[in-house]
């Protein structure tokens, strides 16, 4: 690499030293609190604007990546050589990058900051202005950014491990941030030991990983250590140990224990980026590596694919079903997005297929992949549609779940001047039965909160519609070859109908309950900012799906594994 | 102007926007906007018509005028989105502006004085742009988008009354319901486009197209075009509330009575019959004959059942409401014989008469503030223009021939029935009968006799509520003129939808029937029907038959077929089942030998049927979804018991999913390799 | 058995680690105070590091990304005792114990 | 030399007292009662486990894990211990929860990787008898951090920074009225 190309990840090392920034500021502007610097320059209206600006850096590599301006990979296909828009960074002995800057990293960079940004137009409402240690907040949820961002680009098992850990220790801390309040810290410690516990046994796995395929780290040397370790039973015991690292962040089936208890305990800001922003980093993780490291020519006959099949199955059911009898709304939202990566899966597990296995990665990547060659509809490509599944879900998935925390952080509000110490009054905000007749207090949250549920539940003509729409279809369309991709499909669609019936519980009781004398709700204009954002892209994006749609496809490049330039 | 059809949803969804965000300073608050979007929405519609019909737009665009415009990229396909205009959607463009136009006319008057009066104007834009936009879309994924835009609005117009606890419990029944209807749909969708690789239902390579091009039978020998075509019947099921889906809609009565108007007789229950014709195509590609079967059978079933219990009903929207899901019955099971044409153009007919049968008994309800019948009575001095009406239409619905709409539709569903499967045109007459039947009891019931309850003040509703009965009354006459077995105008331009290949499979199903007027189907229908009126008139206007003397021993047995005994100790209730059912026996004999031989009997036999239809349907099919609802909830329950809140069992549970995954694993892996560790540890 | 120098084979060294890993895991489960779970998640990253360390120089073409790969281990494990103890110091603070399975305030 | 027939090497030996002292204190961690106690085992255990690095030829890991391991975490979760409780001795006798589930969970996955681990298959990418390579110095390890491996070094920099920012915030004892 050339130093120059430091520039590509520019956005999240503008990340990192922005929330240093954030810091020393803070820091000093606390000395004296509401005076001087502090006065004009508090923290948490600087690290919304460095975050909004870092969004147009995000946005400008984004540009910059699918354009492929001033960087390309030399990729072999077949026996030719062509261009794609990668580059490979920090490149270790033989040839394999730690870091790959490609339009997929890019999306999700992109994805990573904009959720940020809305998490803290969230907080500004949540915490409000008195919040104690705010420089500190904002500059970890900084820093939690930048390692989603890491994550996303890296490609060896190293760099993998350290940026989701930066995420993981990040997120502890954040979960546990309200000091003063029982449950966060509860929620804080159990996302804590769970946390190690499964990055501990992914690390173990790593660790197998690394002997099983003679000493190699990065991702496309693991790949092809794994081909010659075919037949080694301990090799796939590697890989499924290693899954578990990364199922843990995205709260998969059965890694998912920590969700519900985390959510419903930690501040609803904080509960809002776990569920949207820190899994993204586990999808983008899981989605390199599965298409990356572990899909051989045919996964099919793989036990541990069939492990994922049943787990993607088993989530969406679990989430779906436990959902149904909840009372609180985090804890509901939480078992949603159980549910949700369930949907996400299937789009992952179908972006799989159409990448191949490491023989292909160097060999005919461009090329037809193995599903369309047995299919009969081989002259359709396969592969776009699959990478856009995941990607265009995950943007709904991000507005939609982001808007509906957002709105049950504006209701479940506590008196920000006065934290409540741990007593169980504090927390009827986020009962569900306390959201009856909301229509009454505040028809803007209510219709707001009814179209982010409705979404979720992929009614049209809402973003979640368009998101399940690529994600059914494109496993459909690889079902051809891969059936059980089509039972998934089907399950999905039978899910949401069963989401159905405790989202519009929640409809049901904000339209058609009466309100029990309460006042209205109102909220500072960062968080009404923030919903109307959500509200405004849920409903818009099939509007504008064409360009999104095609921006996304391009990101079949993104997979392209490190190799030296 | 066909250029501009998109426009014709288009206006509604502005007027939707401007009503929610504007509302109360809107003129007329908000109503007249709404109005004026219909309206513009109906002039176009009709402006399109003229042109398509008149102006030989349809001979210069070969019967099928579609604009598609690109809309997503999925991989190197394009989702399309886009309109078409042909026959079958000029004719759907039609009723559904015309009757939402004259509903929301006529909403002024009855929702005056609402506390949520621009809302609901808001929710009707929104509703009838949903509704145009699925029978104008040339696409399935479009198509199934505004479909259940159909639903979830019409969740919101139903759930409108959310004070009553029943209607916010009807909405979300029918939201659910017609969901797992979708389900079907959406399987159905995914089918067709797997074997057509087209979403797109014209064109070159459209989905009709295809499939005829496409070898039908699947793996292992499926018949995977009827199984597409039942698949996507089961959308039609759900939304068209047939059987054993349709226990939404006579819950959904619970609605301002405008809404059901709208969306249980014109509309949303008439986009699943527009479905099935829509997708004709599917049905006619599949040689088995195997889907249209279940089609005609499952309409025949439901037109027969549905009607036996409206004759128990006491309710004035309930009876209309199953007189609704009987007629939606008569129109799938016309589609399932052949009877394309016949059964759209009952859905035609029958949207204005039914439309002005839910219009006019809003009028009554309105005027005496009850909807029970068994409140009314003597109503026709009181309220003459909403009587005439009304009895236009019942007589329309009930199929009086040459002088009714409903008349030349229903006739024409018993023709082809009569040609092509003897079964189906037997229950079609007992419907036809059962049909007059109960609804001259309606009409005896709420327009004759004495006021059975004199505190109740009926005074004739406001112009603005007549007008659009009035209108609609004279569309229930003369809208079936466009069909007559002499001059089928209706049939001329339908038939040529399906295009050329698919109108040759109608045909020779078809081949040797008697296209024209044909007596013996006449006589059955206009007999059955005269003879509905007569036993209902001998019954309740002139009571020739005294149904009141067997009340006491007929009402204990109505209690007791509703009665719990018979679902909690059900030992204990087949004994006294039988025994009283014994009992009453000896005794019905006895009174119907003596007192009033057969007649009367027929009558008794039809109510019983009625009743334990309606304690079927109550037990078995609401008891069907209430398992359902049941178990999900169950397992709900249980699962979240895993959830302890103590982390250390979260870990246990963690090590031993990973012990079980682990193991799953060596099952897997266990050919490949020996897995007993000798030669590596003691090396 | 052959003989050389050192005469350990790898896999000792393996089935230590396992050994060391399965403990933890154990300890995990049966340690009620939040502390000694976490005195088991580190014999777990010790495993981890064992195997590391073991692949890295018995491998055939010797590599030093076992060793490197162990540093960092090393390193986020300080970095995670460290938020570790400081939330069980909190928690602490807030309900005079750190046992975790008395906290059980959020279930269903 | 000859041990009960079997011929056993001096690392052997040393391999086999060094397992067995990481074992024994690793199980005295897990179920001592006195949680002061388990974590002055857990110190004995990364003593055990540095001596391995050095049996497998990685001494400056030894170092490292014997600086940082034993003189950093274990002082700091000993220090930690000290502040989480107001009377030493008393409310630490740790009740085993759920004991007999949790040990068959953890030897069934015992004998899962022991079946793995103890393959043949080993044999084509690992040397049979000992390490391969020699004595891993300082520099080769400052080399190899510094020029392929600078940016997990980078990286774990402002893992470092983030979480001790982190850890502060939240361990620290807030006076009333401070921001």
């Amino acid at each position: 690499m050339h130093i120059g190309d430091i520039k590509l990840i520019f956005p999240a090392i503008y990340m990192s030293a922005a929330a240093i920034v954030v810091l020393i500021l803070g820091v000093i502007a606390a000395r004296r609190p509401g005076k001087g610097l502090d006065h004009w320059l508090p923290s948490h209206y600087l690290a919304p604007v460095l975050v909004f600006s870092g969004l147009f850096f995000s946005a400008a590599a984004l540009i910059q990546s699918f354009a492929g301006m001033g960087l390309s990979i030399e990729v072999p296909i077949g026996s030719e050589m062509t261009r794609a828009p990668a580059v490979a960074l920090f490149v270790t002995s033989g040839g394999h990058a730690q870091l790959t800057v490609d339009p997929f990293a890019a999306i999700f960079t992109f994805i990573a900051f904009a959720g940020t940004l809305i998490v803290m137009l969230i907080s500004l409402d949540h915490f409000g202005e008195r919040q104690p240690h705010k420089a500190e907040y904002y500059s970890i949820l900084m820093f939690a950014t930048a390692a989603v961002s890491f994550a996303a680009s890296a490609t060896d098992l190293i760099a993998i491990y350290l940026s989701i850990e930066f995420l993981s220790l990040t997120s502890y801390v954040l979960a546990a941030f309200a000091k003063t309040d029982r449950r966060s810290g509860e929620a804080g410690l159990k996302y804590f030991l769970y946390g190690a516990a499964c990055s501990a046994i992914g690390l173990y796995g790593m660790s197998i990983l690394f002997g099983v395929t003679g000493g190699s780290t990065a991702l496309t040397a693991v790949a092809r250590g794994l081909e010659d370790a075919r037949a080694t039973g301990a090799a796939w015991v590697g890989v499924v140990f290693t899954l578990v690292g990364f199922g843990f962040k995205l709260a998969l089936v059965p890694f998912h224990f920590w969700a519900p208890d985390t959510y419903e305990g930690a501040p609803t800001p904080v509960a809002a980026f776990l569920s949207v922003v820190s899994k993204a980093a586990g999808l983008a993780v899981m989605t390199r590596f599965l298409t990356i490291v572990a899909a051989p020519d045919e996964p099919v006959s793989l036990s541990w694919y069939w492990i994922l099949v049943v787990l993607t199955a088993v989530s969406m059911f679990y989430g779906n079903l436990v959902a149904i009898p909840q009372r609180n709304i985090k804890r509901m939202l939480a078992y949603s997005s159980i549910a949700q990566v369930g949907y996400l899966m299937i789009g992952v597990l179908t972006a799989m297929h159409s990448f191949g296995g490491p023989g292909r990665l160097l060999s005919g990547f461009f090329g037809v992949p193995s599903a369309a060659v047995r299919s009969d509809v081989a002259n359709l490509d396969l592969v776009t549609w699959d990478m856009q599944g995941v990607l265009i879900y995950t943007l709904a998935y991000l507005f939609m779940n982001l808007g509906a925390f957002a709105v049950v952080s504006v209701v479940g509000k506590k008196n920000p001047l006065n934290p409540p110490l741990a007593n169980a009054e504090a927390y009827k905000g986020s009962e569900i039965e306390n959201y009856s007749g909301l229509m009454r207090r505040s028809p803007f949250y209510a219709t707001s909160l009814t179209v982010f549920l409705i979404s979720l539940a992929g009614v049209p003509p809402t973003a979640g519609f368009v998101g399940k729409l690529f994600i059914f279809g494109g496993a459909i369309r690889m079902g051809t070859s891969y059936p059980e991709l089509i039972v998934l499909a089907i399950i999905g669609v039978i899910n949401s109908v069963i989401s159905a019936y405790y989202y519009l519980n929640v409809v049901r009781l904000m339209f058609f309950a009466p309100a029990e004398g309460k006042s209205e709700i109102s909220a500072s204009i960062p968080a009404n900012t923030a919903i109307a954002i959500c509200l405004v892209t849920t409903l818009a994006l099939i509007v504008v799906v064409k360009p999104v749609a095609s921006l996304m496809s391009s990101a079949i490049y993104s997979v392209v594994p490190g190799v030296i330039r | 102007m066909i250029e501009h059809a998109w426009l014709i949803p288009l206006l509604p969804v502005i007027a939707f926007g401007l009503v929610l965000l504007f509302g109360r300073k809107a003129p007329g608050n908000g109503a007249y906007v709404a109005i004026a979007a219909i309206c513009a929405s109906l002039a176009m519609s009709l402006a399109v018509a003229f042109q398509w019909f008149l102006g030989g737009a349809s001979a210069a665009h070969n019967g099928l005028y579609s604009v598609t415009i690109q809309w997503m990229p999925v991989g190197s396909q394009m989702i399309d989105m886009g309109f078409s205009i042909d026959a079958l959607s000029v004719v759907m463009l039609l009723v559904v502006t015309i009757v939402a136009s004259l509903v929301q006319i006529y909403s002024i008057g009855y929702m005056h004085g609402d506390p949520r009066y621009p809302r609901y104007f808001a929710y009707h834009s929104l509703f009838a742009a949903a509704m145009l936009t699925l029978v104008i879309a040339n696409n399935v994924v479009l198509m199934f988008m505004s479909w259940e835009l159909v639903g979830l609005t019409s969740y919101l117009l139903i759930g409108f009354w959310f004070e009553r606890p029943s209607a916010m419990r009807a909405a979300k029944k029918a939201f659910l319901v017609t969901r797992v209807g979708d389900v079907g749909f959406l399987a159905g969708i995914i089918l067709i486009y797997l074997k057509t690789g087209s979403l797109n239902l014209f064109g070159d390579a459209g989905v009709f197209e295809n499939l005829t091009r496409l070898d039908v039978i699947g793996p292992w020998g499926l018949p995977l075009t009827a199984i597409a075509g039942l698949l996507l019947f089961c959308g039609a099921v759900g939304k068209s509330a047939q059987f054993p889906l349709h226990v939404w809609l006579p819950d959904a009565m619970e609605g301002p009575t405008p809404v059901s108007a709208l969306i249980h007789a014109a509309t949303m229950v008439a986009a699943g019959v527009y479905l099935v014709a829509r997708m004709y195509p599917v049905y006619l590609a599949d040689s088995s004959g195997m889907a249209l079967q279940v089609v005609a059978y499952v309409g025949a079933f439901t037109a027969l059942f549905a009607a036996t219990i409206g004759i128990a009903q006491n309710d004035i929207k309930r009876v209309l409401a199953y007189s609704t899901v009987s007629q939606l019955g008569y129109m799938i099971m016309s589609l399932g014989v052949f009877g394309y044409v016949a059964g759209m153009f009952h859905l035609f007919t029958h949207a204005f008469f039914k439309a002005n049968l839910f219009l006019g008994s809003g009028s009554v309800i309105h005027g005496t503030g009850t909807q029970d019948i068994r409140e009314m009575g003597g109503l026709k001095k009181k309220m003459p223009w909403t009587y005439w009406t009304f009895l236009i239409s019942t007589l329309s619905l009930c199929g009086i021939p040459f002088v009714t709409a409903g008349g030349w539709s229903k006739e024409e569903i018993l023709a082809v029935a009569w040609h092509t499967n003897r079964v189906v045109f037997v229950v079609g007459v007992l419907g036809a009968f059962t049909t007059a039947f109960y609804m001259f009891r309606l009409v005896y019931k709420t327009f004759y006799g004495e006021p059975r309850k004199h505190d109740i003040h009926a005074h004739e509703s406001p112009r603005v509520m007549l007008v659009p009965l009035v209108i609609l009354a004279f569309l229930a006459i003369f809208a079936g003129y466009v069909g007559t077995p002499w001059a089928n105008v209706f049939e001329r331009n339908l038939v040529p939808v399906l295009g050329h290949h698919y109108e040759q499979v109608l045909e020779n199903k078809l081949a040797g029937m008697h296209h024209g007027f044909n007596l013996t189907v006449f006589l059955f229908a206009t007999g059955s029907a005269l003879l509905g009126i007569f036993m209902a008139t001998i019954i309740w206007l002139k009571p020739v038959l005294r149904i009141e003397k067997l009340e006491p021993s007929f009402g204990w047995l109505a209690k007791l077929v509703e009665n719990k005994y018979y679902i909690d100790e059900i030992y204990q209730a087949t004994i006294i089942r039988g025994l009283m059912a014994a009992a009453w026996l000896a005794f019905a004999f006895d009174k119907w030998v003596i007192d009033y031989a057969i007649v009367n009997g027929v009558g008794y036999l039809t109510r019983l049927a009625s009743d334990l239809w309606g304690w079927f349907d109550r037990t078995f099919v609401d008891g069907l979804v209430n398992i359902i609802g049941w178990i999900t909830k169950t397992t709900g329950s249980a699962l979240r018991y895993l959830q302890t809140g103590v982390a250390q069992h979260y870990i246990f549970l963690l090590v031993s999913a990973l012990v079980v995954i682990s193991l799953a694993v060596i099952a897997g892996h266990i050919r490949e390799e020996a897995w007993i560790p000798i030669a590596g540890f003691y090396r | 058995m052959s003989h050389s120098a050192y005469g350990i084979p790898i896999t000792w060294f393996l089935t230590l680690g396992a050994m060391l890993f399965c403990i933890g895991l154990f300890g995990m489960m049966v340690r009620r105070s939040a502390i000694g779970m976490l005195l088991s998640v580190e014999l777990m990253l010790n495993a981890a590091n064992i195997n590391f360390i073991a692949f890295g120089s018995y491998l055939k073409l010797p590599t030093i990304a076992g060793q490197i790969f162990a540093i960092f281990v090393i390193t986020l494990a300080a970095a995670e005792a460290a938020v570790g103890l400081a939330i069980v110091i909190n928690i602490y603070r807030l309900e005079q114990h750190v046992d975790v399975d008395k906290m059980t305030a959020m279930k269903l | 030399m000859i041990l009960f027939g079997f011929e056993i090497t001096g690392y052997q030996i040393a391999f086999l007292a060094l397992a067995g002292v990481t074992l024994g204190s690793a199980l005295m961690v897990v179920l001592m009662p006195n949680i002061l106690r388990a974590a002055l085992f857990l110190g004995l255990t990364l003593f055990g486990t540095a001596g391995l690095y050095v049996l497998m030829n990685a001494p400056f890991l030894a170092a490292v894990q014997v600086m940082i391991y034993v003189g950093a975490i274990t002082t700091m979760i000993i220090l930690a211990i000290f502040l989480s409780s107001r009377v030493m001795s008393v409310g630490f006798s740790q009740a085993i929860y759920n004991p007999v589930l949790a040990f068959g969970a953890a030897g069934v996955m015992f004998l899962f990787l022991f079946v793995t681990i103890a393959n043949s298959i080993w044999v084509k990418r690992i040397a049979a008898e000992g390490p391969t390579n020699s004595n891993v110095g300082v520099h080769a390890v400052a080399a190899a951090l510094l020029q392929p491996y600078v940016f997990p070094f980078e990286l774990a920099s402002l893992v470092l920074l983030a979480v001790l920012v982190g850890a502060i915030v939240i361990a620290k004892e807030d006076q009333p009225g401070e921001p």
